[in-house]
């Protein structure tokens, strides 16, 4: 490999997103970086679309996915992960403040469409309500159209600390396992390198570093 | 002087904000979406007149090619061509150089899910520069764009050639034109006042279409105004706000107004031109109000 | 499970009858088939609905363009413009804010903000400016004779169109209009992508196909099947579609229409 | 001839110094005709000079820039800069009362032949469709094209569809009638019966305009036969005095030709 | 006469016993036309008898059922079942020479006049454009809308409109025309001037075949006149004869209505 091309959405803060300058920026940014560093490899970065992020990895049109990717068994058995790089990261709910004693068994719940919280809601009997975007699932809280909104902790920890009409429930669910990056199963030899650079990060505790800058969740 | 957005006040706060190098991108884009409608809109026209021809042709494979085209593509939902169709093109495209430039590839191509070809057939090259993959992104657009709305064409122009009074043509034959005169000397013109209606409305649903680019891999206004849009915390941003969709998405919906708005003086002028001193209540109501 | 069985379940999960959950391992195809079939009666729904409706409206329209009175011929030009003039998503997207703020002044709207009824609203809306606006060309695409006779033999109004100028201008547009009933029917696909929220699972052929896709990272099953779908309901709509067309040109001399005796046409 | 003007009754049609360009090109340069009931008026000219405008303009199917147009001696309201008459009912009464034969017949392509007659008796004139089938059957057999009820005006030869228009035309047993060219896809036999027809209508007390080139019908049938050269009148009288001795040396050179063959 | 059939040379057109049907209808039953070089042929007969049809199938526009048709000696060549014109070729040599007047004119309607008139010579013929236009405006000056030449078809009136037709059709300058009713919009002026122009082509030693409800014209200009009745010839002859001398009833009658004027 000349040039790894690493595969992104930059729309899921704090692990990815745009920043103001239009770049690649946040956790996995840096780590990246530094995990490229670490292999001695030259690394580019792509944003593609969430639904055919896969799909465009064994296609080939970029080497590895760093996009917050939970490692399942579904995802396991199409492409390979590296080990993972963060723990698993639970998920809360976020309600309107003064609503926080709703009963989530009856509820109707948002969470975004196609992920491993929709499933879960499905699964758990609550009224399931689907948005394409995650920000739609928010409003759909603040205009009452949904009681709760159920996603990543990280990713609604910032909204909630905004300290608006948005409160935290105390109840998390552990849905996903930890992250991971996803390569193509044929490309065993970028794997090991990743790996090593991670195991590298790992013991001498800069990744730590990183998750605590980044309010990831718990440390290694 | 937008170092620190806090200090300043409303105006400056917005000037700055709306030069911020993301916003940029979403400019930037524009131009990126108008390119693409400039090449696809002739593409699609070609592609469609194609497809029109080869439908209406003598020769039964062409026929059933240009029929099959027009009746297989037209009936799939853009957005589900696009979901699939781009990958496979490219796959279609990576395959084919594979067996031109590395003939003797011992690996096989499919392993598992993944799809390997050897390095120099890669398209583009794993060594080139980001531009590079760009347009190839963006070139994979139009052919996409142009082979779905080409079908959309093909049927319009082909209805259109049936419109064309059968006196008409019936004439040509009697002066002695081939069928290939007759085609292109009476059929062509005139088809295209009946053909001009339904390839505006192709024109409008055209530019309607290109939200889908960023299915294709296109990074186009719709994905920046998205991005731009949706509620920003402190911590990820220096101009934190809540959920600006509205806002960004009003402002997409002028841009689309607008640009509709010229495109339909346009067509108009040009069905002004086509139905110009013609038998048919708009050319007359055209005598009529000169 | 047969597929029998997977049909009986999961055949009518798009409605809410059936297995409540979605499989989730060991997706088989024809799972993929039932489920996005099953979506695709959503598509049809809303599909057929705003044909009809749309029709009418767009009629009517059509004919505001052509009037002569100033505030109809505006009302109808500016109404085309907006929905023409703007992608269906930003349609969808201020509708539903619009139909939410409604609900909060009259909570009698709150109906529409469900995609079976607001949706809807917005396709009728969506495609009535569309094929206004192919109506109003055809119109302006009439033999002027054909008008002239009329006038000339004191038609006015309602007959003058419904008699003369109505079925006239049908036949010019038929082909256009078939062109927008399909695009219609591929615009319902977008309810559930980028407008409406899916309630408990129940979407459309695309939210199925997404699922699936998803679920199993792999879009060249669930996605071509759903093009077979929209093709065969498709095909459907240009059969009856061409039914209405052959009627409409029922009067032209035999060599001007295809010949439909000698060589079958399955295709158009 | 069979009747003669009343002066005590206003006449049905009535058009005074007419004037009509189409855009720079200026085509009728004040006409005046009048023609009271029973009426048969004949408009002769060449090519080009301006007579089936002035048929159009007479049922206001253009709008004329300048003159006045009388209908039982109620003119035409016109309103507006250009004008345009001005309304709308008063125009449906005219044109209920006066039935054109189109010089290019404008048969109503998506009818059979029978709907085409049918159509405007059944909606304009609201009257009963039966009735209007049976007397629609008669008029085709009187121009006889009844064999021909239910096909579709594209199938039929030239001199068919000209008759079809003609039994259009009637069928709406209209006060006035304005036939432009009525019998030029006819045979001789055909135009005699077309002008049996005219004749007979004019008994009826039925008032004509009739476009032709063919002289000898104009001689025929006319009460009064006007000549019109460049869309003015050359010259206009009796068919006897005109054709007989004509003043003006244009229609002299224009009749000259009949004569000559 | 102008000229006389010479034996040696084969007909220009020829057709025998042809036989033509829409769907159920027969419309022709057998006809014979023979025309040598030079000849001015007229078709009469009432309306519907198929007079236009001939001329179509003539032409190859309508594919007829049995029956020969020949140009200059050559047979046209057949196929299929039912039967159509088997090369292409000869379809198009036949057609380049000979030139045809619609009976509805059928003017290229997105084309001004000039250009109506140039185009099959240019494209068809591949002649000189410059030398095309000088041409055709002559032709159109001499059938009097020399003033027309940009304005569309939809701007004209009936009587500009098919003498358009007819500088169409001479401005290819062919070797034998058919005219289907090319007066029937004329006043008698006008027609004059085609008469005279039939007869210079007819000097020229163009062929014609000229349907027409015209006898005065018929019995002037032809070398050969056929009565059409019900898709038969009933009867045939020189214009002298036939129409001093009809042998048949139906002649007779028809002819009975062109006198009694
Ligand atoms: N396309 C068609 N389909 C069916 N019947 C037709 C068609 N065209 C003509 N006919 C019939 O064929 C017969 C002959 O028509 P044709 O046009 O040859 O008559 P014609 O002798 O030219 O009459 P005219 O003098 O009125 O023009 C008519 O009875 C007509 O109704
Ligand atoms: N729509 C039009 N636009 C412009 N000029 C027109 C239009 N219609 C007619 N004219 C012109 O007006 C003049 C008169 O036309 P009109 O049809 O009244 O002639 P006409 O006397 O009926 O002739 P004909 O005997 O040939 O039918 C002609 O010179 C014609 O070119
Ligand atoms: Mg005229
Ligand atoms: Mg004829």
């Amino acid at each position: 490999h000349s040039v790894v091309r690493m595969g992104t959405e930059g729309a899921y803060p704090p692990y990815n997103f745009i920043n103001d300058a239009g770049q690649v920026d946040g956790f996995e940014r840096e780590l990246g970086d530094e995990l490229c560093k670490r292999a001695e490899l030259t690394c580019e970065w792509v944003t593609n679309e969430w639904d055919s992020i896969i799909p465009n990895l064994v296609s080939g049109n970029y080497d590895t996915i760093i996009a917050g990717m939970s490692i399942t068994a579904e995802r396991d058995e199409v492409i390979d992960f590296t080990q993972n790089y963060t723990q698993p990261d639970p998920s809360a709910y976020l309600v309107m403040a003064g609503n926080e004693g709703v009963a989530l068994e009856g509820a109707v719940i948002a969470a975004q469409t196609n992920t491993i919280q929709a499933s879960f809601v499905a699964e758990m009997g609550a009224t399931l309500l689907e948005f394409a975007s995650p920000d739609e699932t928010i409003a759909a809280v603040r205009n009452g159209e949904a009681d709760a909104v159920l996603a990543d902790k990280s990713f609604l920890t910032p909204i909630a600390d905004e300290g608006g009409d948005l409160v935290m429930l105390e109840r998390e669910e552990l849905i996903g396992g930890g992250v991971g990056m996803g390569l193509r199963e044929s490309d065993g030899e970028l794997k090991e390198k990743f790996n090593a650079a991670i195991q590298s990060m790992k013991d001498d505790g800069s990744l730590n570093t990183l998750i605590a800058k980044w309010e990831i969740g718990a440390a290694f | 002087m937008c170092t620190d957005p806090s200090q300043l006040d409303q105006f400056s706060w917005l000037a700055c904000y709306l030069t911020t190098p993301k916003h940029m991108a979403l400019y930037w884009s524009v131009g990126t979406v108008l390119s693409l409608l400039a090449i696809t809109a002739p593409a699609a026209l070609l592609f469609g007149f194609g497809g029109a021809t080869s439908a209406r042709s003598r020769i039964t494979p062409l026929r059933w090619f240009g029929k099959g085209y027009i009746a297989i593509v037209r009936g799939v939902p853009d957005i589900a061509f696009f979901l699939f169709f781009v990958i496979a093109l490219d796959q279609g495209f990576e395959w084919i150089r594979h067996q031109v430039k590395c003939p003797d590839w011992p690996d096989p191509i499919r392993q598992g899910n993944d799809f390997i070809v050897c390095a120099a057939a890669k398209m583009p090259l794993g060594t080139a520069p980001q531009w590079v993959h760009e347009t190839y992104g963006f070139f994979l657009a139009v052919l996409t764009f142009a082979i779905v709305f080409g079908a959309f064409a093909a049927n319009v122009l082909y209805g259109a050639m049936r419109s064309v009074p059968h006196a008409q043509l019936e004439t040509a034959a009697a002066y002695g034109m081939t069928p290939r005169q007759t085609f292109w000397r009476i059929l062509v013109p005139q088809m295209w006042v009946y053909a001009l209606p339904g390839l505006g409305n192709l024109w409008m649903v055209l530019i309607k279409a290109t939200p889908l680019l960023f299915l294709l891999g296109v990074e186009d206004i719709v994905y920046w105004a998205r991005e731009l849009g949706g509620a920003k915390t402190a911590r990820f941003t220096d101009y934190p706000h809540a959920d600006w969709r509205m806002w960004y998405f009003f402002g997409l919906l002028v841009f689309y107004l607008l640009f509709t708005r010229v495109s339909e003086v346009v067509l108009d002028r040009l069905m002004k031109r086509l139905t110009h001193g013609q038998a048919t209540v708009g050319g007359e109501a055209q005598r009529k109000a000169a | 499970m047969s597929c029998w069985e997977t049909l009986a379940d999961y055949g009518l999960r798009s409605l809410g009858y059936g297995e409540r959950l979605l499989p989730r391992d060991e997706l088989t195809i024809c799972q993929q088939v039932v489920l996005i079939g099953s979506g695709m009666l959503w598509n049809i729904y809303f599909g057929v609905l705003s044909v009809i409706v749309g029709f009418m409206l767009a009629t009517a329209v059509a004919l505001g363009k052509a009037s002569q009175s100033a505030l109809w011929r505006k009302l109808s030009e500016w109404f085309i413009f907006l929905f023409r003039g703007s992608p269906l998503f930003i349609q969808f997207f201020f509708a539903y804010f619009l139909f939410l703020s409604l609900k909060s002044s009259f909570p009698a709207a709150s109906v529409f903000t469900s995609a079976w009824s607001g949706a809807l609203v917005v396709l009728i809306l969506n495609t009535a400016a569309y094929s206004g606006e192919i109506f109003y060309g055809a119109l302006m695409s009439v033999p002027k004779g054909d008008i002239e006779a009329a006038d000339a033999y004191g038609f006015k109004g309602w007959s003058k169109f419904r008699k003369i100028t109505w079925p006239t201008m049908l036949r010019l547009a038929w082909p256009a209009y078939t062109n927008e009933a399909i695009f219609l029917f591929h615009a319902t696909t977008l309810v559930f992508f980028s407008g409406f929220p899916a309630r408990q699972q129940q979407g459309d052929a695309l939210y199925y196909a997404s699922y699936f896709a998803d679920k199993t990272f792999n879009p060249f099953i669930p996605y071509p099947i759903l093009a077979g779908y929209f093709i065969l309901l498709t095909l459907i709509i240009i059969t009856l579609f061409g039914i209405v067309n052959r009627r409409l040109n029922r009067h032209l001399p035999q060599n001007d229409r295809p010949r439909l005796k000698l060589k079958p046409r399955l295709l158009r | 001839m069979p009747s003669t003007p009343k002066p005590t009754e206003s006449p049905v049609i009535e058009i005074r110094d007419l004037h009509k360009r189409y855009g720079d090109l200026e085509v009728i340069k004040g006409v005046d005709v009048t023609a009271h009931r029973g009426d048969v008026v004949s408009l002769i000219g060449s090519s080009g000079s301006g007579k089936s405008t002035l048929l159009r303009c007479a049922n206001l199917l253009e709008d004329s820039q300048k003159g006045d147009i009388l209908f039982n001696g109620e003119p035409v309201r016109w309103s507006g800069h250009p004008r345009r008459p001005a309304d709308p009912s008063q125009i449906l009464r005219i044109r209920t009362n006066l039935s054109m034969v189109f010089q290019q017949f404008n048969l109503w392509a998506h009818m059979t032949i029978l709907q085409n007659v049918m159509e405007a008796p059944v909606t304009v004139l609201g009257r009963d469709r039966d009735e209007v089938e049976a007397a629609a059957r008669s008029y085709l057999d009187k121009v006889g094209i009844g064999d021909k009820c239910d096909v579709y005006p594209a199938q039929l030869s030239g001199g068919q569809q000209q008759r079809a228009a003609i039994a259009r035309a009637l069928c709406m047993e209209p006060q006035a009638l304005l036939f432009d060219e009525p019998t030029s896809a006819l045979d001789p036999e055909l135009e005699q019966e077309v002008v049996k027809v005219i004749r007979e209508l004019a008994n009826e007390g039925r008032t004509m305009l009739i476009v032709t080139h063919d002289m000898k019908m104009a001689a025929d049938v006319s009460d009064h036969v006007i000549f019109l050269h460049q869309g003015k009148i050359e010259e206009e009288g009796a068919p006897d005095t005109l054709f007989g001795a004509p003043k003006s040396e244009r229609l002299q050179g224009f009749l000259a030709s009949t004569m000559a063959v």
